[in-house]
């Protein structure tokens, strides 16, 4: 669905992404990992149009992405989450999701179109009930189910998520990967997903990429990646494995 | 206004001697049988903020003398002051305010001839005299006008001719001018093409409105000038003359600048005396204006310059056109101004023609010298009579000296 | 919002505003029929202001200048056409909008701040007030000209009223219109994206919002109003004239309408143009003290009632909490 | 000598109320002392109310012999308490030099040294000084914040969260660090790594909503069913 | 035609050099605080008249100037320490735009009481003489801005970036949490800052009496001019704060010489926005 080829993203001097080529299959689930700084929020953003990559072509479902802006991409069926949540904090649960609903979708959705998606999203992360809280009242955790659930409300095909994980307990991450899982089986989605928390992703990724310095340097099953020298050397290091 | 609702029943405007009788909604109106009331459009804000303060203190001067003296018509002058800022729309504003809500019987204190020329007619419209303190614009009267009146700042034209005269009998031949790009620096632009003598040199520089360098402009001035104008930039005047003296090459005689000799002096410290002239109407050579300022001295501890002269006189002239209307109705204390033979501190008696414009008007050129006035001995600047022009002819707005 | 105390809000303020000429204007008194009339063009003006940057964050300072493009082009265009500057009312409305549309555009491609945008249109504001003194032959420079075209004798003879009788009206029809508008958008989908943008548009255009067509379908909303307003501002006065347009007279009083009022609040910007307005006349008696005052008082009141008094007098009576309300009213908290 | 004595400690944000009848202590014999808890259970509220940021409702803070409701937040760090905050803090627009040495504002005189002490910890560091913050990846800000601290030459040095968002790696070494640093100075550790923080405590808390609901030395709570069901991996 | 031109650079420099004076004392504020701060002209006319009355003691500019400028810095101090703690009790934008209304209110009060009180106009004399230089006569009073600026710009520049207070200032704007973390207390630095960004503008208020008149009228035009030379600077470099100050100062000279109308104050905000239009990002 999603094909990516050769894309290059330079700040100034700083290749943040190098000549990367992946793709990604219609619900399946991909994770991206690697050190930090290696380019995985800039991979999103090249995909996202928030920095269009200097060099390369992204095709989603015969499209290219590249040269569309962001609320195009977000149209096209792409949504995403963000490394640092950003909900609207001002504003009740239902209208973020709302926002997501009827913005998030090339076609035009009514109101009361939307706000079935709405209620019908806030209940697949469950969060029925605080339809009416301020966003900003929620506890993290809430609040990346929140975002979650503002991008499956635009019923999108791909949902790209970055770090979902970061400062949840143990316990927080295994409801939110199976959030993500369920997204997967029930609603059809694909996730392309990074997460530096080992135990979430390689429990229900299909398959995984890893970067380092910019450059894709594995791409595989999560079993492929454990055993990879590569990975072990540039990322995971001799602990956990 | 025109424009305005009272368009419809015509003869409605305020006037000093019937009530209204919609006191409730105007509320603090004051001008039934009790006091009369002056509108005064002061820029107390903005550059003019001192000229504005010197006049109303000049014409407070006068008026608590004249209700000292029992008053005008036995009754007390009130002086219902505003702030225009400097702006015509607000001057405007404040203008029908102060005649429909105050009941105001003459307006004055305008400065600039933006406010002067969009307050004339809200003057004529509503019957109300206008004098105001400083508007040189020639386009402030037409001959059609019947109730503003020409004060402390002749129209370009006349001041111009004053100039000239001053040129012929100095016989200056190298005159430079620097012109601000507004309707009364062009209009000084025009009269000095049209009346200054033909044989001399003549360098004419136009700066903007609001320029506060002026370096540029003064060193293209020939070098062997002799006079400088600098009264055709009124807002520039001290700054081009302190931005003068830092250059060497460009070196006049005089420079004539604004009519205010004491802001002047405040303004420019000793450097004044090194050929700066006031241009004035006030004559504070006269026995007068000398007697008026020991007092106003006496009681304030102050210089009484020019423009505090100018306030005077207005409040003068004011009061005696009251008295000569014999009623503080404004369509009458108009017709008495317009008809008004007035000695005062000016240096020719104050004489209308039909459309308001000064007659015979003498002005002076006075210089400055280290010392101090007989009336204010606190001071380090004496004035000096310089030059005194002949009876200047009124300027005729039908003429085509500016066209 | 509180739906059923918005259906009693909407019919007793129009009321009130239909009944003013009635109660208040009087041919010998016309100041005060100005007076109204000023509040209503600076209820209108914070409107758009609301608009422009209670919605969707962009400041802009050049209100003034924006009224003086629909002024000046209506006026002169008539004059040149030699027809009612009915007629022309439209296409500077038309002209200012577009003008506003275009640096909205600008801005948001380049993603200004709130306050570089703010600082563009100031400086805007100063280039159109220097034009329009500098092209004397076309304007008639710092003097103006009078205006009065907008008037309606027929309406006058047929309804008895005064000509600033029937202006007001025109005006109060605007401002329900502009009102009307406004409660549309903040109801419809546009009140969800302007709230998204306005907490975080990165994050709103990720979310598939068209952030710059939304920007400047504002600013052009905003600035159109502005624009239409113009021409009527300059004909309470009887003069157009650059003075009347300036930052000092527009975009401040503006501004403190806004935030006196209430931002992001309908009423707010009536009550706010109100008081101001009131506040202004009033300390006219101060004289040479004017300034002073206006500046103490305009302290204090961005100090401690910046939350705006709409706002305030709502949560007031929204939960009868009279400490709470009360705290909020002096505003050390932030706004909901 | 007690370093740190809190209790009965309440604090609110506004209306809402997120610590309750908080009382713990970290004494100076103690090398580390780990604090855990859930998302939102007040961790970071804590530490803000030990550097004087937040001001308590109700109950006494001591830090370092001083209650901190009455000085400026700056002078706790003057005497010893320092924080490497949750999110890092950083002067991004600054370079690594100019930032560590905006560390040593309250010991200037001992800039030079505690500097070179830095950098032979973290020789990236070194390798970077000239680099502004900003462009670090997280792993190496995370090492100049934690060297940042070092700089105020602290007596405690508190962690929030240091392994967030940080590769496995990264994070490992993090550690090490800590471990390495904690034979020096006292550290106050806020981790969601559970099982690393209390390997390296000898005391624990654990937080949650708000209070304390065990404390103990940390293998205990290692050991302790609230943690082994809430915190730890099967 | 040489010597006008070295003229006109040499005059534009001047000119510049109090522009960028100017300039700075809106950067450090808002770039450091997030508070524009409109009052900045108010506080380079009471430097002025300060320096005025003091000159009537003790005819030395110099002294006087030191004099007004403290003065101002005084005057700053009260204004930051009274009204001012309110605006810094908010964060981000609400204090960006509180700090914008307050300050307005602000400048209008002062500005209203200088009408009343002060309402003169006001020069300062250098006593430098003018020189030749290779047929262009330099004036006297450009030297001394010139020279004097000059010594200001290095202070500052050393002061920023070499002391202890200097760099701190930075962290408080970057990271006000992490400064706390570092020991340095933000509302201190704040205050120096807000201090020093008056005293700067007093010592550019008395440059520019030089030259030109100063009334309380200017106060307006020179806050201004300060808030179009810092955008364009970047608003938070000091370095760009000088080169645009330099540059438009050039500018407007350069351009009131070629068109000699209205149109340079049009070509200064036009050259203001188009530079702003062309490299915003730097901006923050
Ligand atoms: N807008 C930008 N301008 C300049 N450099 C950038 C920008 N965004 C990212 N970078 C740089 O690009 C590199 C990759 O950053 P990126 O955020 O993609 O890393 P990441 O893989 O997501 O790391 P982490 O796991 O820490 O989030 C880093 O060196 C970063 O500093
Ligand atoms: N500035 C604030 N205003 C209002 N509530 C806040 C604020 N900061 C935190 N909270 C709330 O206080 C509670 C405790 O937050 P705190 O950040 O101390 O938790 P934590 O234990 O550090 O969590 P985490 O593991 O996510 O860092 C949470 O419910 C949070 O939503
Ligand atoms: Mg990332
Ligand atoms: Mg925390």
């Amino acid at each position: 669905m999603l094909t990516a080829t050769n894309v290059t993203k330079r700040f100034g001097g700083l290749v943040a992404v190098d000549g990367v080529d992946f793709s990604i299959g219609e619900e399946e689930i991909v994770g991206l990992i690697g050190p930090n700084g290696a380019g995985k929020t800039t991979l999103f953003n090249t995909i996202t149009g928030v920095h269009p990559p200097n060099e390369g072509s992204i095709d989603f479902d015969g499209e290219e992405l590249v040269g569309k802006t962001p609320n195009q991409v977000a149209q096209r069926g792409v949504a995403r989450t963000f490394q640092a949540v950003r909900t609207f904090n001002e504003s009740t649960v239902l209208e973020n999701v709302l926002t997501g609903a009827v913005f998030g979708n090339s076609e035009s959705v009514s109101m009361n179109e939307a706000e079935d998606r709405a209620r019908d999203a806030l209940e697949f992360v469950g969060l029925d009930g605080l339809e009416s809280e301020e966003a900003g009242s929620l506890t993290i955790a809430d609040r990346k189910q929140l975002e979650l659930a503002k991008g499956l409300s635009a019923q999108p095909e791909l949902i790209l998520v970055d770090e979902i994980g970061a400062g949840l307990t143990p316990k927080e991450i295994d409801e939110i990967t199976q959030t993500i899982e369920r997204a997967r089986d029930e609603r059809g989605v694909s996730v392309f997903w990074i997460e530096h928390i080992m135990e979430a992703i390689m429990s229900v990724t299909d398959r995984i990429i890893v970067l380092n310095r910019g450059e894709k340097i594995a791409d595989g099953t999560p079993e492929e990646i454990r055993s990879n020298e590569a990975v072990t050397q540039a990322y995971l290091g001799e602990v956990e494995s | 206004m025109g424009g305005g609702d009272g368009d419809g029943d015509g003869g409605t405007d305020a006037s000093g001697g019937t009530s209204n009788g919609d006191g409730a909604t105007t509320g603090t109106s004051s001008g039934g049988s009790g006091e009369i009331v002056v509108g005064g459009l002061q820029p107390y804000t903005g550059p003019y903020a001192q000229t504005t303060q010197e006049f109303v203190d000049g014409f407070n001067f006068r008026r608590e003398e004249i209700n000292a003296n029992g008053g005008v018509l036995g009754r007390d002058l009130i002086f219902e002051d505003r702030d225009t800022q400097l702006d015509p729309a607000e001057a405007s504003t404040l203008a029908t305010e102060l005649i429909e809500a105050e009941d105001a019987v003459a307006l004055t204190g305008s400065i600039s001839s933006d406010i002067g020329l969009t307050v004339a007619p809200i003057a004529e419209q509503n019957q109300v005299p206008h004098v105001p303190q400083f508007v040189g614009s020639a386009d402030f009267l037409t001959r059609d006008s019947r109730y503003n009146f020409r004060m402390g700042l002749a129209p370009a034209p006349t001041n111009a001719r004053a100039v000239a005269q001053f040129i012929e009998d100095q016989g200056f031949q190298s005159v430079g001018a620097i012109v601000a790009d507004y309707s009364y620096g062009r209009n000084w632009e025009a009269s000095m093409n049209q009346l200054f003598p033909d044989d001399i040199d003549l360098q004419m520089e136009v700066a903007p409105f609001g320029e506060s360098s002026f370096t540029t402009y003064l060193r293209s001035m020939p070098d062997d000038i002799e006079l400088l104008i600098s009264a055709s930039h009124p807002p520039g005047v001290f700054t081009i003359y302190n931005q003068l003296q830092g250059l060497d090459n460009v070196n006049p005689d005089y420079v004539i600048g604004r009519s205010d000799a004491k802001l002047s002096a405040n303004a420019l410290g000793d450097s004044v005396t090194q050929g700066f002239l006031a241009q004035t109407q006030p004559d504070p050579f006269s026995d007068q204006y000398a007697e008026v300022a020991q007092r106003y001295y006496d009681q304030t501890g102050n210089w009484f310059g020019a423009l505090n002269a100018v306030g005077y006189v207005v409040a003068d002239l004011i009061g005696t056109a009251i008295e000569d209307a014999g009623e503080a109705n404004p369509t009458a204390v108009a017709e008495s101004i317009r008809n008004v033979n007035l000695d005062t501190l000016f240096a020719s008696p104050i004489q209308y023609t039909e459309w308001g414009e000064l007659e015979n008007l003498v002005q002076l050129m006075t210089a400055f010298e280290t010392g101090a006035p007989d009336y204010y001995p606190d001071g380090s600047v004496n004035l000096t009579e310089q030059f005194r022009s002949e009876p200047l002819p009124a300027y005729d707005p039908s003429s085509d000296l500016l066209s | 919002m509180n739906v059923t105390r918005d259906r009693l809000v909407t019919p007793l303020v129009f009321v009130a505003l239909l009944a003013v000429p009635l109660l208040f204007f009087d041919p010998s008194t016309t100041y005060i029929s100005r007076r109204f009339i000023r509040v209503i063009i600076f209820a209108i003006f914070a409107m758009a202001l609301n608009i422009i940057f209670g919605e969707t964050n962009q400041l802009i300072l050049f209100m003034g200048g924006i009224a003086a493009v629909g002024a000046y082009t209506t006026a002169l265009l008539a004059q040149y056409l030699g027809i009612s500057p009915w007629l022309t009312l439209v296409v500077g409305a038309l002209f200012a909008g577009t003008f506003g549309a275009l640096v909205c555009y600008v801005a948001a491609r380049r993603q200004f701040t709130v306050i570089v945008l703010a600082i563009v249109t100031f400086a805007f504001q100063m280039i159109i007030s220097e034009v329009l003194v500098g092209l004397r032959d076309i304007t008639r420079g710092s003097t103006g000209f009078p205006f009065r075209g907008l008037e309606l004798p027929a309406v006058e003879q047929l309804t008895g009223l005064g000509p600033f009788a029937v202006q007001f009206y025109v005006l109060v029809a605007i401002f329900a219109a502009v009102l009307g508008v406004y409660t549309w958008l903040k109801r419809s989908k546009y009140g969800l994206a302007f709230a998204a943008i306005r907490q975080d548009e990165f994050a709103a255009r990720a979310t598939g919002v068209n952030v710059i067509r939304l920007k400047v379908f504002a600013g052009f909303v905003a600035t159109f109003i502005i624009g239409l307003v113009g021409p009527f501002y300059g004909q309470t006065t009887g003069l157009i004239i650059p003075s009347l347009f300036s930052f000092n007279t527009v975009d401040v009083l503006v501004l403190i309408v806004l935030v006196l009022g209430g931002l992001r609040s309908r009423y707010g910007p009536l009550v706010g143009a109100a008081v101001v307005i009131y506040i202004d006349n009033f300390l006219g008696n101060f004289g040479q003290w004017r300034t002073v005052a206006f500046g103490i008082l305009l302290t204090i009141l961005f100090l401690y009632f910046r939350d705006g008094i709409v706002p305030s007098l709502q949560s007031l009576v929204d939960d009868r909490e009279f400490p709470a309300a009360l705290s909020g009213a002096l505003g050390r908290g932030k706004s909901k | 000598m007690t370093l740190v004595d809190v209790s009965g400690l309440d604090v609110h944000y506004g209306d809402l109320q997120v610590l309750w009848d908080i009382s713990l202590e970290v004494r100076e014999e103690d090398s580390v002392v780990s604090i855990v808890g859930p998302n939102g259970a007040g961790k970071t509220t804590l530490l803000k109310t030990l550097s004087g940021i937040l001001t308590p409702t109700n109950g006494s803070v001591e830090v370092l012999g001083q209650d901190v409701s009455r000085v400026p937040s700056d002078e706790i760090v003057e005497r010893g308490f320092v924080q490497v905050s949750e999110e890092r803090n950083l002067f991004g627009d600054l370079s690594v030099e100019a930032n560590l040495r905006m560390g040593s504002f309250t010991k200037r005189e001992n800039f030079a040294e505690n500097r070179d002490m830095v950098f032979e910890m973290f020789p990236v560091l070194e390798d970077r000084r000239d680099k502004n913050a900003r462009t670090l990846s997280g792993g190496e800000q995370q090492m100049l914040a934690i060297g940042r601290g070092l700089m105020a030459e602290p007596e405690v040095l508190a962690f929030d969260e240091p392994s967030n968002a940080l590769a496995p790696q990264l994070a490992e070494q993090v550690f090490e660090t800590i471990e390495e640093i904690s034979d020096d100075v006292t550290v106050i550790l806020v981790e969601q790594h559970v099982d690393r923080a209390l390997q390296l405590a000898d005391r624990g808390y654990l937080l949650e909503n708000g209070r304390i609901e065990t404390e103990g030395s940390g293998a205990e709570l290692l050991e302790s069913d609230a943690i082994k069901e809430g915190y730890l991996r099967g | 035609m040489l010597a006008r031109g070295a003229e006109l650079l040499v005059d534009g420099l001047a000119r510049g050099m109090i522009l960028s004076l100017l300039g700075l004392g809106i950067t450090l504020v808002f770039g450091l605080g997030g508070i524009l701060n409109l009052v900045l002209g108010v506080f380079a006319v009471v430097a002025v008249i300060v320096c005025s009355f003091i000159l009537g003691v003790v005819p030395e500019l110099l002294v006087a100037g030191v004099g007004g400028v403290a003065a101002v810095a005084l005057f700053a101090l009260v204004v930051d320490r009274s009204v001012l703690s309110l605006v810094y009790e908010e964060e981000g934008e609400d204090r960006e735009l509180l700090g914008i209304f307050v300050t307005l209110g602000l400048s209008l009060l002062f500005e209203g009481l200088l009408f009343v009180f002060f309402a003169d106009s006001f020069f300062l004399e250098s006593d430098v003489p003018s020189i030749d230089l290779g047929g262009a006569s330099i004036t006297g009073s450009s030297i001394a801005v010139i020279v004097s600026a000059s010594v200001l710009f290095g202070l500052i520049y050393y002061f920023f970036n070499y002391t202890y207070l200097g760099i701190a200032t930075r962290t408080v704007i970057q990271d006000e949490t992490g400064s706390i973390l570092c020991g340095i207390r933000p509302r201190r630095v704040q205050s120096i800052v807000f201090v020093l960004s008056a005293a700067i503008a007093g010592a550019g208020g008395i440059l520019y009496a030089l030259d030109a008149e100063v009334a309380p009228a200017s106060a307006f035009e020179l806050t201004t001019f300060a808030i179009m030379v810092s955008i364009v600077g970047g608003v938070d470099s000091i370095r760009g704060t000088v080169a645009a100050g330099i540059v438009l100062g050039i500018i407007i000279t350069v351009a009131g010489a070629l068109f000699g109308s209205y149109l340079s104050t049009v070509t200064l905000f036009a050259a203001a926005i188009a530079v702003l239009i062309y490299k915003p990002e730097q901006i923050s």
